[in-house]
């Protein structure tokens, strides 16, 4: 299913991926009174990017609790109510702010399943932000899913398009794991058609493919998908047919959906924000390296973001994620 | 399970000879642990209770099978004061499938669903963020359950002990935060560690804060029951701080502790603040007991735990297969 | 720099001057950087001090250059009070390669190596651990060096503030805790997300706390000077409350802020406690400054501030192969 | 340099790895008065591992400073001291309380140079443990390196012998950037000849070759050096010569080193004890599958942690880990 199009198919409607999410948690909060949303500026503000608006005025402050700024402690809260019967979703505000969070989410939220021999479970939810141009220097830039899809126990999510970020939300908020799930803070007002559905729950561990093509490649996460669309059409400018495949969630992973993709093209490029080096741009390519070794024509290549913190000079930052130009000199390179 | 003045020792009978064998069973839970570790029949290391004894039982006698606590490290003690049963417990210390945890946690993690142990947490400080959520949940959905955190005076360390009571306070929620001064983190004593008066680290969060004779199990009762009952009551946490001492070393290979605390020291306070030995006097000097009954209550605990032992010891390992088992729900 | 209680304002004349024409310069330079916002010239967004003035001026004047600061999200007004360049300061906020940090750091990291600023800061609280350290290092390195660590109300949320002062209490640091109560954590008013009274938030931890109104650059100085006086002498932390209000929206694109605060209340502080405007007033009482001075310390603070904005905006941007710089030292 | 040896060659002594931390650790704080160690225990008791045995009796409390349990704290301080003229060796006594750390060590630490333009420098070195097979369940067996690797502005050394460890940690002393070195706590006891230099300090960023062979190659980092090692033995018992190729460092990362090791042997297995996916093994296997990919005869193997929590129990924590046998497996199947 390609989600992509601004005009409404029918049983759909053309909203924005901030809209999506808003609906996602208006309904959860509505069928499951177990659920509740903790964060800063969650309440009134309904959080500094509006994603909440009208969700404290609908469910109240008891449900839409406005927090001090203690990522660790609410994430730390949220842990403990989950294993006694609550589903929290967990607002931090930016993905950077995943560093203060790391002990509570990897040592406590990952593991207390595995370490209590199944007998507790930890529902819980972590809503969070990556990517980088919106000029706001190296610490409100990172894209750090990469660490948190290395931690057993953890679930993520990288929904890329409206429709994708309500159906993985709603998902992740009924899962019985931890789930983090990335929204790109560049995209909150990117629109798509969301099936008209107040069921729409999104499997997690399915890959979509965005764009069906023959000659190469493009596994693209979160909004590197926009990129990659862009690259798929600059190449379909010089008859080269690209797919675009966006596996929605890195943990779990679709891993034969990838490789069969790359079996079929037989040439990859991986597009991924995180930093190139040691991100999730290197599982994907690993495992498709290794998955369609014998089908490949050429080495799979990568495109992270640049091994630097992100700057705050537009004319630096822009060099630092790749762009639909080069994903596709690099695709081109590939397909010769 | 009420408070009556009228009686001897200020507190039910009944309840003053349950926390005399409880803290009996730990003590002899513990000794065997350490055995079992000495014998090399445990794999890893442990943190040995003895000596603390009061303030588990003390303060698991102030709750509720159905309300919250959070543990640590040095976790044996609380899990057997909240009712956990001795051959699950050892099964789990010896890493075998009939353990708490399947074998999976072992001694850092163990964990009572049934009797409302969230876990035992090898990350210092790790739980107070559960503890402090699990009171908002009960809370949340509307029973007046109650949770007890405890930690070591180490986890004041710890930023997240102050986050997360800053918002217990803010909402009011029902739990105590009970911290464990034994007098050491790790081998560091703590007055090197820990600037100001302990007791005071939680006004300045608008927490009222009590400080209680660890070794004296009333004492420690009286003072978490209070505490208890104004979290049930919408009145929000307390601090407390029970003074206490591990009699052992910080985990059972710390045998050579001379470089950082005296022979001396040890001894003062296993000869003159022992909590068994010291309620036994009372209850003996109250007429409740009488020192054979005493001994007999000593004699079942060591025959509860040796069974507890050989079950253990009997019980399988889970099989390879299990280790994928559990990462997900 | 000494105080002279016999001067009219119970501070060195000059030094009341200075701390007014400081205070004006940071409001001219606060407004110009909206402009640039709002003319669409400044990438991003930013904080302004507006309102605060009093604070980092307050608190900068009582220190030497080659005192340090660590600073924040909020930072303008810490980094020209310490004595940054008005240029070099536009031009990082437009992103220039003549910019503090070369057009890298922007608003949020503004740094400032020669005057001692070791930077702001774009996550709450994320300095503490910084500045106390700058305050170990100058015990170790055998100055007489004071930190001054500025950090909002909403950063008593993190847990390392807490971490650090306890470091600091135990090592007698030289390192000053400026609490900037400016009433609130982004939208959220400060008593809503912060339990018991803010300036108790250090005494647990052995730290003295003194609250001082913020909108009074005579008396932020003052409490400031003594804070330093005692760190620079061996006495360890203070903790400094300072209470003022932010005249403007949390960033710059918060201009609806009915939701959170009322037009009343922004107009009662704007009215009655601008730190300009008293000060003015009283250097004019005791006869220090006559209008038409104070008029022509404004005037010259606008035209350094216009030429400033007029260097940034001709500056080129760095080149873009410097993306790869300075990652690695 | 093969350095495995106990037998001690000429100019060199058999030390422990943890003698040779120790030894070190004194050689700076001797020639430089503004390195300082700080941590939990690290004084009187030198470490619960006491891998600091003698070094505050020998420099004082004052640069062998105990700490309160206060992880993020003192890695906070030790940044602002490195910012101000000091070297600290910060102690994390476990590697997974880097959870703890991360907004100081990557937020802060890592960006500051970036961040200021250039102005600032953090030499600052984090040392801290990995591994598991210590009985010590899941939070305290983790081998989170490539978490740290993923961040630009920070280094990371994995020493896998006393030689590369007393080396690189010199080496990490007199670095101007932040460095983090992980020392396998299985492997303190491990012994190995030493050079007898007080000026032993290894280049970072250069891969050593601990074993010459032509069939395969198995890069292999910290202890699953040891492992590798026992694999090609186990393969020439099979007629099958291995390569052992050791990184030493993820960052920097000796990428030609490995590639060239590849294209001569055409077949490669990466061995490293963090959790497979999203780990370390991830992208030195994606690097070398693109790099030598015209020269690779098979896909390139990998053998990482099982993406589990690391359980408690002896019988299910050995599953979790490579052992010899089973990357001597993988390789010989990749020969066939
Ligand atoms: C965050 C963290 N840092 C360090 C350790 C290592 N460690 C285990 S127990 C301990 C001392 C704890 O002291 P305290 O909290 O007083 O508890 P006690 O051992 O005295 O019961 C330390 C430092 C840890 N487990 N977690
Ligand atoms: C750790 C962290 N959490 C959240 C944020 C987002 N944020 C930026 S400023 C701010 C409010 C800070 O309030 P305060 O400390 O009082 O400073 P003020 O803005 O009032 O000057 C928040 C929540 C952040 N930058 N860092
Ligand atoms: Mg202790
Ligand atoms: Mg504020």
């Amino acid at each position: 299913m390609s989600t992509l199009e601004t005009q409404a198919p029918s049983g759909t409607r053309v909203i924005t991926q901030s809209q999506a999410v808003n609906e996602a948690l208006a309904e959860e909060l509505r069928r499951d009174s177990t659920v509740y949303i903790i964060g800063e500026d969650v309440a009134e503000a309904g959080t500094p990017f509006k994603v909440m608006s009208g969700l404290v005025e609908e469910f109240g402050p008891e449900r839409v609790i406005d927090s001090p700024i203690s990522e660790p402690g609410i994430t730390g809260l949220a842990l403990g109510a989950a294993m006694t019967g609550m589903r929290p979703v967990v607002d931090i505000m930016f993905g950077d702010f995943l560093t203060l969070i790391m002990d509570q989410l990897v040592n406590q939220a990952a593991k207390i399943r595995y370490m209590s021999g199944g007998h507790f479970k930890a529902p819980l939810t972590v809503r969070t932000t990556l990517g980088a141009t919106r000029r706001s220097a190296a610490q409100h830039s990172q894209s750090l899913h990469a660490w948190v899809a290395h931690v057993p126990g953890l679930k993520v999510a990288l929904p890329a398009t409206p429709a994708d970020a309500k159906g993985l939300m709603k998902a992740a908020i009924r899962d019985d794991n931890p789930v983090v799930i990335f929204e790109d803070k560049m995209n909150f007002a990117t629109k798509g058609p969301v099936p008209d559905d107040d069921d729409l729950v999104l499997p997690l561990g399915v890959a979509d493919v965005k764009r069906e093509g023959e000659d190469v490649t493009i596994v693209a996460t979160s909004s590197m998908v926009y990129v990659a669309l862009e690259a798929a059409d600059l190449l379909a400018g010089d008859g080269i047919s690209a797919e675009v495949v966006d596996p929605r969630t890195l943990v779990p992973l679709d891993r034969d959906g990838l490789i069969r993709s790359a079996q079929k093209t037989g040439r990859v490029v991986v597009v991924d924000e995180g930093h190139q080096s040691y991100g999730a741009s290197a599982e994907l390519a690993a495992t498709i390296a290794a998955g369609a070794f014998w089908e490949l024509d050429a080495p799979v290549q990568r495109a992270g973001a640049l091994d630097v913190p992100i700057p705050f000079s537009p004319v630096l930052e822009d060099q630092t994620v790749p762009t639909g130009e080069s994903v596709y000199e690099l695709a081109k390179g590939l397909v010769r | 399970m009420a408070t009556t003045a009228s009686t001897p020792l200020g507190v039910d009978n009944e309840l003053a000879l349950r926390m005399y064998r409880q803290m009996v069973r730990i003590r002899a839970f513990e000794e065997a642990a350490n055995e079992l570790y000495r014998g090399a029949k445990m794999p890893g290391l442990t943190h040995l209770y003895i000596g603390q004894e009061a303030v588990a039982v003390g303060a698991c006698e102030a709750l509720r099978r159905d309300d919250f606590i959070t543990s640590t490290h040095r976790g044996h003690g609380h899990c057997l004061a909240k009712g956990a049963d001795v051959n699950r417990m050892f099964a789990e210390l010896l890493g075998k499938g009939a353990g708490y945890c399947r074998g999976k946690g072992g001694s850092m993690h163990i964990a009572d669903f049934e009797n409302g142990n969230l876990g035992a947490n090898a990350i210092v400080g790790g739980s107070a963020g559960i503890a402090t959520g699990a009171a908002q949940s009960a809370k949340m959905r509307g029973t007046d359950q109650v949770v007890v955190c405890f930690f070591g005076e180490g986890a004041l360390g710890q930023g997240l002990v102050y986050e997360v009571m800053n918002m217990a306070a803010l909402w009011k929620l029902p739990v105590v935060y009970l911290c464990e001064n034994n007098q050491y983190n790790e081998y560091t004593h703590y007055s090197e560690t820990t600037a100001g008066e302990v007791v005071a680290r939680a006004a300045g969060f608008g927490i009222p804060g009590e400080e209680v004779d660890g070794q004296d199990v009333l004492a420690v009762n009286q003072c978490v029951r209070r505490a208890v009952a104004r979290g049930r009551e919408g009145g929000g946490p307390t601090f407390v701080v029970a003074n206490t001492y591990r009699f052992h070393g910080h985990h059972v290979g710390d045998v050579d502790r001379a470089y950082y605390r005296t022979k001396d020291e040890e001894e003062d306070w296993k000869t003159n603040r022992d909590p068994i030995t010291r309620l036994g006097a009372r209850l003996v000097d109250a007429a409740l007991a009488s020192p054979e009954q005493l001994e007999s209550v000593a004699n079942e605990a060591r025959e509860e735990i040796a069974a507890g032992v050989r079950f253990a010891l009997d019980a399988p390992f889970p099989a390879a297969s299990e280790v994928t088992d559990d990462v997900y729900a």
